[in-house]
This record gives structure tokens, C-alpha cells and sequence, in this order.
């Protein structure tokens, strides 16, 4: 909804003040929102660089510069060494990371993942936490869709966790994780 | 006297309708199943309609009692070309079916050509020049059997995919691909049965337009845009849509040829359809689409 | 060489009469005095859409050099291409024949196949015979090269007028009122645009057309077309077609239960041996306006004798008549050029003048333009499978049955 | 210039200059056959680049891309013929035309969400539409066809465009040049790889940013636009026009058969498909004539079975394949120069002093080769985009 897929029945979205809501993808993505998908979509037929460029072009004024943001990007994610493979030959984690690249270089105010880390090995997810964090730190606004409570754990400051709508607990990661009532709700089973 | 000829130049229409709804039929049930555009289906149906002439030269067989053989004929050839050919390019890019079914078309087009020679050929039956006369409107005789004959197979075909367990499957397959592979349905063979099952019905389409009209190699393109537009009209994959498609557009055609200009009437028929196109863009009786 | 080819004319002429019973005499000097053979490229649309007609055209090609070698007229060869009905394919088939070797072109049935030819021709400097196509603007072009022994949809509509004049004036009893009904393709079309001009000019024509019709001619079904034609009560359909839709029109004929007292087609479609094999004696009456042959000429007879060897069963029509013609005219340039320079042949065709020949008219002469004005059209009619010449009077070899025979009395 | 060359290959634009070299001098060789087959061949070449624009780059087919050569032909020769202006001048109407004509399509369909298979219908429907009614339309002589003057022309008359197979395997030569570096250039160009994103993936194209509508519109109005100027070349070479010929659907198959075989989506494809497939009608017909098989028919249906071969065993074209053999012939000739260093050291050395140039190589590459999972990626497509219960 917030990407300007589905429209809203009520209410309104906005992003540093302007309404997003209602608006086409395109828009809503030139507006600064960058979004990954749960099933990833890559350019298939086209190189690591060319998806991340086509992304890149949002902002850049050129083809030139968007290479040159792309290749940053790429190099950020750790894409770079793949830069000329086809997309459609990537594993899965690379794909993600495609995803999460392409996003980024739009150059978005607010980033929307959707569970970019399932089917990541756990040091590949920390790969990316890391990754994600830095970027947090440069004032990049960050919506994450995930059940790898590690990576939830890792990038999240404030955790307000419910349970069939209703608020159960709130507070840093580390409280969290200790809150009887979270613990019993998950079974403890992703609690660390 | 015009009411009487609107009315008869509107049922011929209906009537024709019909049987160009069962052609389309296999078309969708084709691009249903499968999703394959059957880009050489009017020349299938030419096979059939050359198919009835050497029955009917050779044994002289009622073209309602070759319905049967020449469907079974049918049904081999599409089981054939599903199995040999078209399989490999289920997953291919649409370009890439499209060409291969092009191919396809010019093979069977000229080998009828090379067969049978340029010129229009038709059968004469004791009822080919038949008529009723419904108090001034004077109905064509051929064209109320025919038409029944399509309305028979389409039902047939219905009952088929609602009531047997192939039917059930094949319409699982349609459906749902990895779901139905994942139960252990044998999807080749079901895509194969579907293809067959749509040329059947070409077949049976093809003996029943022998009865009101001639064949020559060239007409199948023809017939291929006739099934496209109703295919379309009608709902791409929907059953009922295909006849529905055939009637409207049977229809259209038909009055449209009498208020304006004949030789402009098939100009209606891509009229109804650029007209649907953009307003349900499934078809009249297709589903809406994600 | 240059005696020799002057004897051209009379001896041809005389030669005709003599045809297989005068052997060993001088002609034959001449043709073995010309050494090989005219290279003939034969362009005619065998597949795609025209692959009928185109094929029914070739019949006449077939039969062509057993009776060249009758009339003591040089030999030609034959090289076929085929155009497949597409002007791109004529155009390239031409430019190959000539680089083949081909020392005149013949074809191409279609206005716009020749047309396309006709450009290469002129270009390439090679004669170019059309042997049928109707289109008024080929020989309106200026060009030096192209020959049309065919008649324009003009002259076609003026005999066709005349001839329905002569024959209800015989018959005593005409049709007052009449539906146009025409093919929508480039004859059709010729045909249509002349059709009520050239009318006017034949004011003695006893019907009146109550409305024209225009219809496609690969429609699959024709009920309406000929609906809305019975609709308006006309005593006489005048027909343009072609011969897939003359089947069909007549076919919705019987079963809208509606016989026209006459059929007065302008064109192919009624005559044809399909059309009579296909309907049987539902294709009795109509009667034919159209480019034909004169059934009292020797050579009408000895190309029905020939064709009725190659291809029993098939009656000699247009496309044999002006496809053999067209070759005639070719042989006969060559044998009074003397030589197969395409310059001098084309003078030799311009030269033209073949009195015996096969269709109806003084015989074939070409104007500046190359078009021979002088073909004249006749009337015939299906006669229990035959066809029979019925006007004018002086070509003819029956008379008119009108009004036609109802389709269900038959 | 900088941008047309960056990053092609050396080896590539010697071939390159080769092949064009080898074009240019054909006419001063060529006899009237070869050389009217050669215009052929470079009007389906022209005609199949401009289609691929639409079909290869942002994955719209056309089947009806006969509808803007029929435009292009009858506007500009009417112009011509009914107020003597010079085709050059009537091409900016014909332009117009067949662009709003594409602008139409595109509307109706982009934004009713008319994709795939029922845009293809679409486009035939309208082709036929505009056959039927030029077919009535007796302004230009209906379906009796509209003939331009002709005459036989001592010198060439550039300017009306009126004169010998030279002038225009010339003229055709340049435009089918211009083609291919306009389509070269675009494929550098934003719009190039806004299009590309757009047929990978509309959805995720439209995530970054891109407006896919206005982006599909260009493709489709350019595509139209260019491909009208074959028309004009069309009319002014064959001199006559029908609208049964010209705007048939069979002529649309004609047209995108070259590019479909050659290599969709490919700058080559085009070229190699035209060259290909008018090379094989025509070697086809030398055999049935040398093996005196005189069958109306035989040849088309040998030419059906081999259009099915190259189909079945070449499903991304005749081109993609022959790039690779290209390749590897250009890297053997060139390592045979400098045999001096150890193989694995020159390759790598190679790969660094040339680096834009593979980048090129590979992203093209890239573009072609679909990889294995294409069969799974496409069929998750179509769940996605189609309901697929329908029965």
C-alpha cells in the first residue's frame, strides 16, 4: 500500500510531508520510497550492473552517473565481483541482495524490505544486518518485513511486538527477548 | 418484408455463430490448459475440412456421421503435435511459440496445397441445399443442423471437464502447474489430451462448416483470425466465451453486412473487439485477471 | 536472315491452314535457320492466394508447344516462376528469369503482380507480354516494353452492355430492374468504377441497377450478401466475382429459394469447370460477359483439342485463351524479328498482327500504348455442363435461353 | 562518436566495417537478381529493427507492424501523386500518422492493461481494420489499388525518389544503418534500459521508479514511426499498392520472422534473420529448379521446416550462438598475434586493458542468454499474471 500498489480504502500516507497515498509506483518510488519483492523480480536477461543501474537511473541525471552509483551499490552489498553476470544466474541470496541493490539505488528517504533475509544463511544475514545498519546510520529510513528474528533483532531499536493484534511488550531488543510473555508466545523458539 | 429478412439474416448469423464458437472453442481450451496460442489453427481446421472431402469422395459418408472420425483424426494430430513438437516450447517466450506455430501453418498450408491442389472444393449432400420456410423466413437447413451438431460437441465437451476424472485433471492442470505436478498428475500427457482435445473440436468444427461451405488450402489463415477474435471477444480460456464470441460475432457480422457495406463486415467484428479489448480486458466471459 | 523473316506474315498465315498436312516445306527452313529457342519466362502466382487461377494458367502453357510446332512457328523455352502471389516474389522472380536468360516475360494474371513486373521489364529492356490482368493504368505508363493482349474493364463493360442488348432483344422478354453485385478486389473494383459511366452510354440496356452490392470475395459465407440482393426483388443479378464466391452466391441462391430470371456475370467464377462440377445442373443459365474465345476460329479449336488431351475433363477458358495468346503473340515476334535481341522483338510484337487467333475480335494488334484495343468480349452461357457462345451473333454458336430455369425446378 | 564506439571491440568493428565495406560494393558486383534480392533483404532488415524496438527491447509483440508500413506507403505516395510533393517531404506526415496511429494502440492497451498475447490480437485487429478500410477508401483507389507513375528512367530523380534498384538498395543500405546505431545508441540510453527493465519485469520496473505506460508508449511510437519509412521506401520501389498486399497479415508475419530468427531483443538479429531467411527462399527455389521439381507449394513447405529447425534447436535465434562462435574465433585470431606470455597471464591482462569492452560483451551477453531457470521463471510469471483458472 505504502509503495502505491494497492490503493487505500481510508486514511492517507505520507512522506516528509507530502501524500504518497493514491499514487502510482513509479511516483511513489520517485518520491523516495524504495521497496524490495518477498518473490524477488529480477531483470533476468540482463548483467548484476544493469539491473542495479536501471534502479540507479531514478536519480541520476545519467547514464554515466548511474553506472557510477550502480558500481557503488554493487560494492557496498558485495555484488561487485558479479557485476557481469547475468541476474538470472545468481543463487537466491545473491538475488536478494540484487533486490536490496536495485532498491538502493534509487536513492530512496525510506527503504521497504520484505523479507529479504529468508533462505539467507546466518552469516549472510549478518552480512546484510551489518550492511542495513550502515545505511540506517546515514539517515536512511528502513521498513522491514521479517521473521529472522536475528536480523529483527540486530537492526531494530524499539520492538513493539503483538500478538493477534494486541500489544504485549515493548522496549530494546535485549528486554524483549527476555519478556516472559514474548517468550511465551513464540515459544521461545526464535528467542535467541 | 425487411423485419423478415433482419430476422432471417440475423439467425443465419447466430447459426454460424455457432459452429465458428465451437472452432474457437478449441482454441481457448488450447490456450486454457496449455497457454499456448494455436497460431496454425485455422489450417488444423482446413486438414479437417479436406479431411471430410476424402471421406465423403471416397466412402460417402453423412458429414454428421464423419463428425467422428475426423474429430478422432484430429485429436491424434493435436496429440501428436503437442507431444513432438509443442512440449519443448510450453516455457518458451510467446514470440518463440508463435513462430514455431507459424512454421507450422506454412507446412500445413502448402502440403494441402501440394495435396489437393488450389482449387475450392466442397460435398453435396441430399440436404445441402435444403431450407425452412418459418413463415417468410426462409432459414438455412445445413446451418440449423450444423449449428445443433456444434451446440452437441460444445456441451459434450463441458459435461467432459466438469463430470470425468481426466477432465477434473486437466482443468487442475490449468490451474494450478506445480500443484497439479506436486499430486503426481501427469502433466505431459494431460497438456497432450488437451491438445487433442482442441483439435477435436476443430475437427468437429471443420466436418460442420463443410456443410454450408468450400475449402480451399489458402482460407486457413482466415479461419485463424475468426478464432483469435472470438477467442478474445469472448474470453481467452473461458469455455462459454467462445461461444458467446462465436455468436456475437456471428451476429455482428452478419447485421453489419446488411446496414453497411458486405464486404466491409468483418471490420465489425475487430470493431467488437477493439471495443472490448480496453473496457474488460479478459473478454465478455472471462475472468478478471490478477 | 532479313529475306527470310519477311515471309513471315503470309506464309504463318497460310501455314495455319495447313497445319500437320503440309510438311517439309519451307517454314521449317526457317525455324532451324533461327537456331535455338526463345527463352520465355513464364510468371504466374501457382501458390499462395491466386494459386488456383495461377495453376488454370499454366494448363494453357502446357499445351503451347505441341501447336506452336503445328503453326510452323519457332519452339520457346519455358521457364517457370512461380509468384506466389506476392508482388516482392514477382519482382525478384523476374529480375532472376531475366538474369537466367529469359529473352521475354510472360504473366502474371494479377494487376499488381504485373505491375511490379512490368517496372523490371521496362528497366531490364525485356518484352513483357501481360496475358491477363484488368487494370487500366499498366499500359498507361509510357512504357516501351509492355504488351496487354487483354481487354481494360472498360471495353469488357461497353461489349458486355452491347451484348446483353442484342441477346434480350432475340430473346423478346428482358429483366426491367437489376442488383449489382461485385467482388471487392482490384477487378472488382475496375469494373464497379466503369460500371454505371459505360451504362450510360448503352442506353437501349432494358434493366435498371435497383442498388449495388460490394462484397469481400474470401468471405466464408456469403447468406447475407445475397439476403440482402433478394431483398430488392430484382428480376437480374449482375454479378462480378470470382469463382470460390460464384459457388457460394449460388448456393445461397437456391437455398433463399430465389431464381433470378437471369444471371448476367461480368467476369470468371460462373463459367468455370469447378463451378459446374460443383453444382451440377444448378449451374445451367448464367450467362457471361466476359473475354472469351471465338469458338469458329481454327486455332479456338485446335488449342480445345489439345487442351481436352493434356487435361481432360476441363473446359478451355480465359486463363487458357490469353495465356496461350500471350505465348502466340511471343513466338510470332520471334519468328519475324529473326533474332532475340529484346529491342528488335519488341518491335516485332508492336508490329503485331495475328488475324488467326483464339479469342473473339479482329485478332491481336498492339496501339502505341501496347494495349490491343481490338479484343472484343462475347456472351456465353452454361448450357448442361458445356458452355455455349451465344452472342454476338457472329461469333456465336447458339442462341440465349432466358429466362433462366428456376433453381427449384430442377 | 565517443558513445557509439565506447566499449565495442576492436575485432567487432573491423568485421563490422568489413560486412559494411562488403554492402557498400555489392551493387558495382551484383547483377539486377542479386541485387533487387539484396533490397529485400535490407528492407526486411530495416523493417524487422524497427519492430524489434517495440518486441525486443520493451517486450510489446506486434503482429501487425504491416498497419505502419501501409501508412507510410499510402500517405507518402498519395502526397506525391495526388499533389506532387517529393516523398522526403511527404515522409514528415507519414511519420505523424503512423506514430499517433501507434499512440492509439498503445493507449487503448497500456492503459487498459491489455499485455501479452491479447496485445498481439490487438495489433492485428487494428492492421486488418486499416486493410478493410483502405479497401474502401477510394480516395486512393480502394481495394483496386493505387498505382504511382512510372517511367523508365534514364538518371535517378533523388528527390521524388524516382529512379534505378541502385538509388534505393542505397538508400536502404543507409537506413538500415541508421537503424541499427539509432538502436544501438538507445540501448545506452535510459529509455534502452528503462525498456529492457520493462520486459524483464513490469512490476519491478515500476518499483524503480520507472512510468512504465510512458516508457511502453515511446517504444511503441517510435517503433511505429520508423517503421512507416520502410513503407515509403515500399511504395516508391514496387510503385503500386494494394491494400490486400500491403496491409495483410501475412505481411506482418513476413516482417517479424527475420528479427525472430535472427534473435530477438538483439542488434544483429534483425540483419542475420533478413539475410537468413530471404537467402534461404531464394536458395530453396535454386534447388527445387536445379532438382526440376516444379511443385507450386514444395518450396514453401521446406522453407516451413526450416524456420521449425532453426525454432526448435535455436530458441534465442540464429544470432546469439553465432555471437559466441564469433567470439571465440575473434579471441583465437587475436591470440594467435601475441603468443609471447603464458595464456592464463594475457587473458587476465586482457580482461583489465579491456574492461568496458567485456563489460559490453558480457551485459549483452547477458541480455541474450536467459540461463536454465528461464522455463521455471517464466512459468512463476505466468502464475502471477494470469488466473489460470479458467476452465
Amino acid at each position: 500500500m505504502i509503495a502505491g500498489v494497492y490503493k487505500p480504502d481510508a486514511g492517507s500516507v505520507t512522506l516528509n510531508g507530502a501524500r504518497i497515498d493514491g499514487r502510482r509506483p513509479d511516483e511513489v518510488c520517485r518520491a523516495g520510497v524504495g521497496r524490495t519483492f518477498q518473490i524477488v523480480k529480477p531483470f533476468a536477461g540482463l548483467s548484476v550492473l544493469d539491473n542495479v543501474v536501471v534502479g540507479a537511473l531514478n536519480a541520476a541525471s545519467s547514464v554515466t552517473e548511474a553506472r557510477r552509483i550502480a558500481d557503488e551499490v554493487l560494492e557496498t552489498l558485495g555484488l561487485a565481483p558479479k557485476r557481469m553476470q547475468a541476474a538470472s544466474t545468481l543463487t537466491l541470496p545473491d538475488r536478494k541482495r540484487l533486490e536490496v541493490a536495485r532498491a538502493l539505488a534509487t536513492q530512496p528517504t525510506i527503504l521497504l524490505l520484505d523479507e529479504v533475509m529468508a533462505g539467507l544463511r546466518p552469516t549472510e544475514v549478518d552480512q546484510m544486518v551489518r550492511v542495513l545498519l550502515d545505511l540506517n546510520k546515514q539517515g536512511l529510513t528502513i521498513l522491514l518485513i521479517e521473521h529472522v528474528m536475528r536480523a529483527v533483532m540486530a537492526l531494530a531499536g524499539d520492538i513493539v511486538v503483538l500478538h493477534h493484534g494486541e500489544l504485549i511488550s515493548r522496549g530494546a531488543p535485549d528486554q524483549i527477548a527476555k519478556d516472559p510473555k514474548v517468550l511465551e508466545c513464540y515459544l521461545g523458539e526464535e528467542a535467541l | 418484408m425487411t423485419t423478415e429478412v433482419v430476422l432471417k439474416i440475423a439467425i443465419s448469423g447466430v447459426l454460424t455463430g455457432l459452429v465458428y464458437g465451437l472452432m474457437a472453442l478449441g482454441l481457448s481450451v488450447i490456450f486454457g490448459v496449455v497457454r499456448v496460442v494455436n497460431f496454425a489453427h485455422g489450417e488444423m481446421m482446413t486438414i479437417a475440412m479436406y479431411l471430410v472431402i476424402v471421406f465423403f469422395s471416397a466412402l460417402g459418408l453423412d458429414p454428421f456421421i464423419m463428425l467422428v472420425p475426423v474429430s478422432a483424426v484430429l485429436f491424434a494430430l493435436g496429440y501428436l503435435m503437442q507431444r513432438a513438437i509443442i512440449n519443448p516450447f510450453i516455457n518458451r517466450p510467446e514470440h518463440s511459440q508463435f513462430m514455431l506455430l507459424v512454421a507450422v501453418a506454412i507446412v500445413m498450408v502448402n502440403g494441402l496445397l501440394l495435396i489437393f491442389g488450389p482449387d475450392s472444393q466442397g460435398i453435396t449432400t441430399s440436404y445441402s441445399f435444403d431450407s425452412f420456410d418459418l413463415g417468410g423466413v426462409i432459414i438455412d437447413a445445413g446451418k440449423v443442423y450444423a449449428a445443433i451438431a456444434a451446440l452437441i460437441v460444445a456441451v459434450a465437451l463441458f459435461s467432459f471437464f466438469r463430470l470425468t476424472l481426466t477432465g477434473k485433471a486437466i482443468r487442475a492442470c490449468a490451474d494450478n502447474y506445480n500443484g497439479a505436478l506436486v499430486v503426481g498428475l501427469d502433466v505431459k500427457r494431460l497438456y497432450s489430451l488437451t491438445f487433442g482435445i482442441g483439435a477435436a473440436c476443430v475437427g468437429a468444427a471443420g466436418t460442420m462448416l463443410m456443410i454450408v461451405t468450400d475449402v480451399t488450402p489458402a482460407i486457413g489463415p482466415a479461419y485463424t483470425l475468426l478464432a483469435f477474435v472470438i477467442v478474445i471477444t469472448g474470453g481467452l480460456g473461458s469455455m462459454p466465451g467462445a461461444i458467446v464470441g462465436g455468436v456475437l460475432i456471428g451476429l455482428t457480422e452478419a447485421l453489419g453486412g446488411f446496414f453497411f457495406t458486405p464486404s466491409a463486415k468483418t471490420m465489425f467484428s475487430f470493431a467488437i473487439l477493439v471495443l472490448v479489448l480496453p473496457f474488460r480486458p479478459q473478454g465478455i466471459m472471462g475472468r478478471k485477471t490478477a | 536472315m532479313a529475306s527470310k523473316s519477311r515471309i513471315s506474315r503470309r506464309t504463318f498465315t497460310a501455314g495455319i491452314g495447313a497445319a500437320g498436312i503440309v510438311a517439309g516445306t519451307a517454314p521449317f527452313n526457317i525455324i532451324s535457320a533461327q537456331g535455338a529457342p526463345l527463352k520465355v519466362g513464364v510468371l504466374l502466382p501457382r501458390s499462395g492466394a491466386q494459386a488456383g487461377i495461377g495453376q488454370d494458367c499454366q494448363r494453357g502453357v502446357d499445351v503451347t508447344a505441341g501447336l506452336l510446332k503445328d503453326l510452323k512457328l519457332p519452339a520457346l523455352q519455358i521457364m517457370n516462376g512461380d509468384t506466389e502471389t506476392n508482388v516482392e516474389v514477382a519482382r525478384a522472380r523476374a529480375e532472376r528469369l531475366i538474369s537466367d536468360g529469359a529473352q521475354l516475360l510472360v504473366g502474371a494474371f494479377d494487376s499488381g503482380q504485373s505491375t511490379a513486373i512490368a517496372q523490371v521489364a521496362e528497366q531490364r529492356g525485356i518484352p513483357y507480354v501481360i496475358n491477363i490482368a484488368a487494370a487500366p493504368p499498366i499500359t498507361e505508363q509510357g512504357y516501351k516494353f509492355v504488351f496487354r493482349n487483354f481487354p481494360t474493364a472498360g471495353r469488357i463493360l461497353a461489349d458486355a452492355f452491347e451484348n446483353q442488348i442484342e441477346i434480350f432483344k432475340t430473346t423478346g422478354n428482358a429483366p426491367k430492374t437489376a442488383v449489382f453485385m461485385h467482388v471487392n478486389d482490384t477487378f472488382g473494383t475496375a469494373m464497379q468504377k466503369g460500371f454505371t459511366g459505360v451504362m450510360g452510354k448503352f442506353p437501349a440496356t432494358p434493366y435498371k441497377v435497383v442498388e449495388t452490392i460490394s462484397y469481400d470475395g474470401t468471405a466464408r459465407d456469403l447468406s447475407v450478401e445475397v439476403a440482402k440482393a433478394k431483398a430488392t426483388n430484382a428480376e437480374a443479378l449482375v454479378m462480378v466475382s470470382r469463382l470460390n464466391d460464384a459457388i457460394l452466391i449460388t448456393r445461397e441462391l437456391v437455398k433463399q429459394r430465389w431464381s433470378p430470371k437471369a444471371i448476367l456475370s461480368m467476369g470468371p467464377g460462373w463459367y468455370e469447370d469447378q463451378y459446374i462440377k460443383t453444382l451440377g445442373k444448378l449451374s445451367d443459365g448464367p450467362m457471361h460477359f466476359a473475354p472469351w474465345y471465338d469458338p469458329n476460329k481454327k486455332l479456338a479449336k485446335a488449342l480445345d483439342a489439345a487442351l481436352a488431351k493434356a487435361h481432360p475433363g476441363i473446359n478451355m477458358n480465359t486463363n487458357h485463351v490469353y495465356t496461350f495468346e500471350a505465348l502466340l503473340v511471343a513466338a510470332d515476334a520471334y519468328k519475324r524479328a529473326g533474332s532475340a535481341d529484346p529491342k528488335a522483338l519488341a518491335d516485332a510484337i508492336r508490329a503485331t498482327n495475328i488475324k488467326d487467333n483464339v479469342s473473339h475480335g479482329p485478332g491481336i494488334q498492339f496501339d502505341a500504348k501496347g494495349q490491343n484495343e481490338g479484343l472484343r468480349n462475347s456472351a456465353f452461357q452454361n448450357r448442361g455442363g458445356k458452355l455455349v457462345t451465344i452472342a454476338p451473333a457472329t461469333a456465336s454458336n447458339a442462341k440465349p435461353e432466358h429466362p433462366m430455369k428456376p433453381y427449384d425446378k430442377r | 562518436m565517443k558513445l557509439l564506439f565506447d566499449g565495442v571491440s576492436r575485432s567487432a568493428l573491423i568485421l563490422l566495417a568489413l560486412f559494411f565495406a562488403a554492402l557498400l560494393l555489392a551493387p558495382m558486383v551484383a547483377n539486377d537478381y542479386v541485387l533487387v534480392v539484396l533490397v529485400t533483404i535490407l528492407y526486411f532488415a530495416y523493417a524487422g529493427q524497427c519492430w524489434n524496438i517495440m518486441m525486443g527491447f520493451a517486450g510489446q509483440l506486434s503482429l501487425g507492424h504491416a498497419l505502419y508500413i501501409g501508412l507510410g506507403a499510402y500517405v507518402t505516395a498519395a502526397l506525391y501523386v495526388k499533389f506532387g510533393i517529393s516523398p522526403w517531404i511527404g515522409l514528415f506526415p507519414a511519420l505523424a500518422i503512423s506514430g499517433a496511429v501507434g499512440a492509439v494502440i498503445g493507449f487503448l492497451a497500456f492503459r487498459f492493461g491489455v499485455s501479452g498475447v491479447y496485445f498481439a490480437i490487438l495489433t492485428i485487429a487494428f492492421a486488418e481494420f486499416a486493410r478493410i478500410g483502405f479497401d474502401h477508401f477510394t480516395w486512393v483507389g480502394g481495394s483496386g489499388g493505387f498505382f504511382l507513375p512510372v517511367a523508365n528512367y534514364t538518371q535517378n530523380d533523388f528527390f521524388n525518389l524516382r529512379g534505378s534498384q541502385k538509388m534505393f538498395y542505397y538508400i536502404l543500405l543507409a537506413m538500415t544503418v541508421g537503424a541499427f546505431i539509432l538502436c544501438h545508441l538507445l540501448l545506452r540510453s535510459r529509455a534502452g534500459y528503462y525498456w529492457l527493465a520493462i520486459r524483464e519485469s513490469p512490476e519491478a520496473a515500476e518499483a524503480l521508479g520507472i512510468n512504465i505506460f510512458r516508457y511502453k508508449m515511446y517504444a511503441v511510437v517510435l517503433s511505429a514511426a520508423l517503421t512507416s519509412l520502410g513503407g515509403v521506401i515500399f511504395a516508391f520501389f514496387y510503385n503500386n499498392l494494394f491494400p490486400e498486399q500491403v496491409f495483410h497479415i501475412s505481411r506482418s508475419i513476413e516482417l517479424i520472422l527475420g528479427p525472430i530468427i535472427g534473435g530477438v531483443g538483439t542488434l544483429f538479429g534483425p540483419i542475420v534473420g533478413a539475410f537468413l531467411l530471404t537467402g534461404l527462399a531464394e536458395s530453396l527455389r535454386e534447388i527445387m529448379l536445379r532438382l526440376g521439381v516444379d511443385l507450386p507449394g514444395v518450396k514453401q513447405v521446406f522453407y516451413g521446416i526450416c524456420l521449425l529447425l532453426v525454432v526448435m534447436f535455436l530458441p534465442d535465434g540464429v544470432w546469439p550462438p553465432l555471437k559466441k562462435n564469433s567470439a571465440l574465433i575473434a579471441t583465437l585470431t587475436e591470440r594467435r598475434a601475441d603468443h609471447g606470455a603464458p595464456r592464463s597471464q594475457r587473458h587476465f591482462e586482457k580482461l583489465q586493458r579491456s574492461e568496458g569492452r567485456a563489460e559490453r560483451h558480457l551485459r549483452s551477453a547477458a541480455r541474450k542468454d536467459r540461463g536454465p531457470d528461464w522455463p521455471e521463471r517464466r512459468r512463476q510469471d505466468y502464475m502471477l499474471q494470469y488466473d489460470r483458472g479458467c476452465l
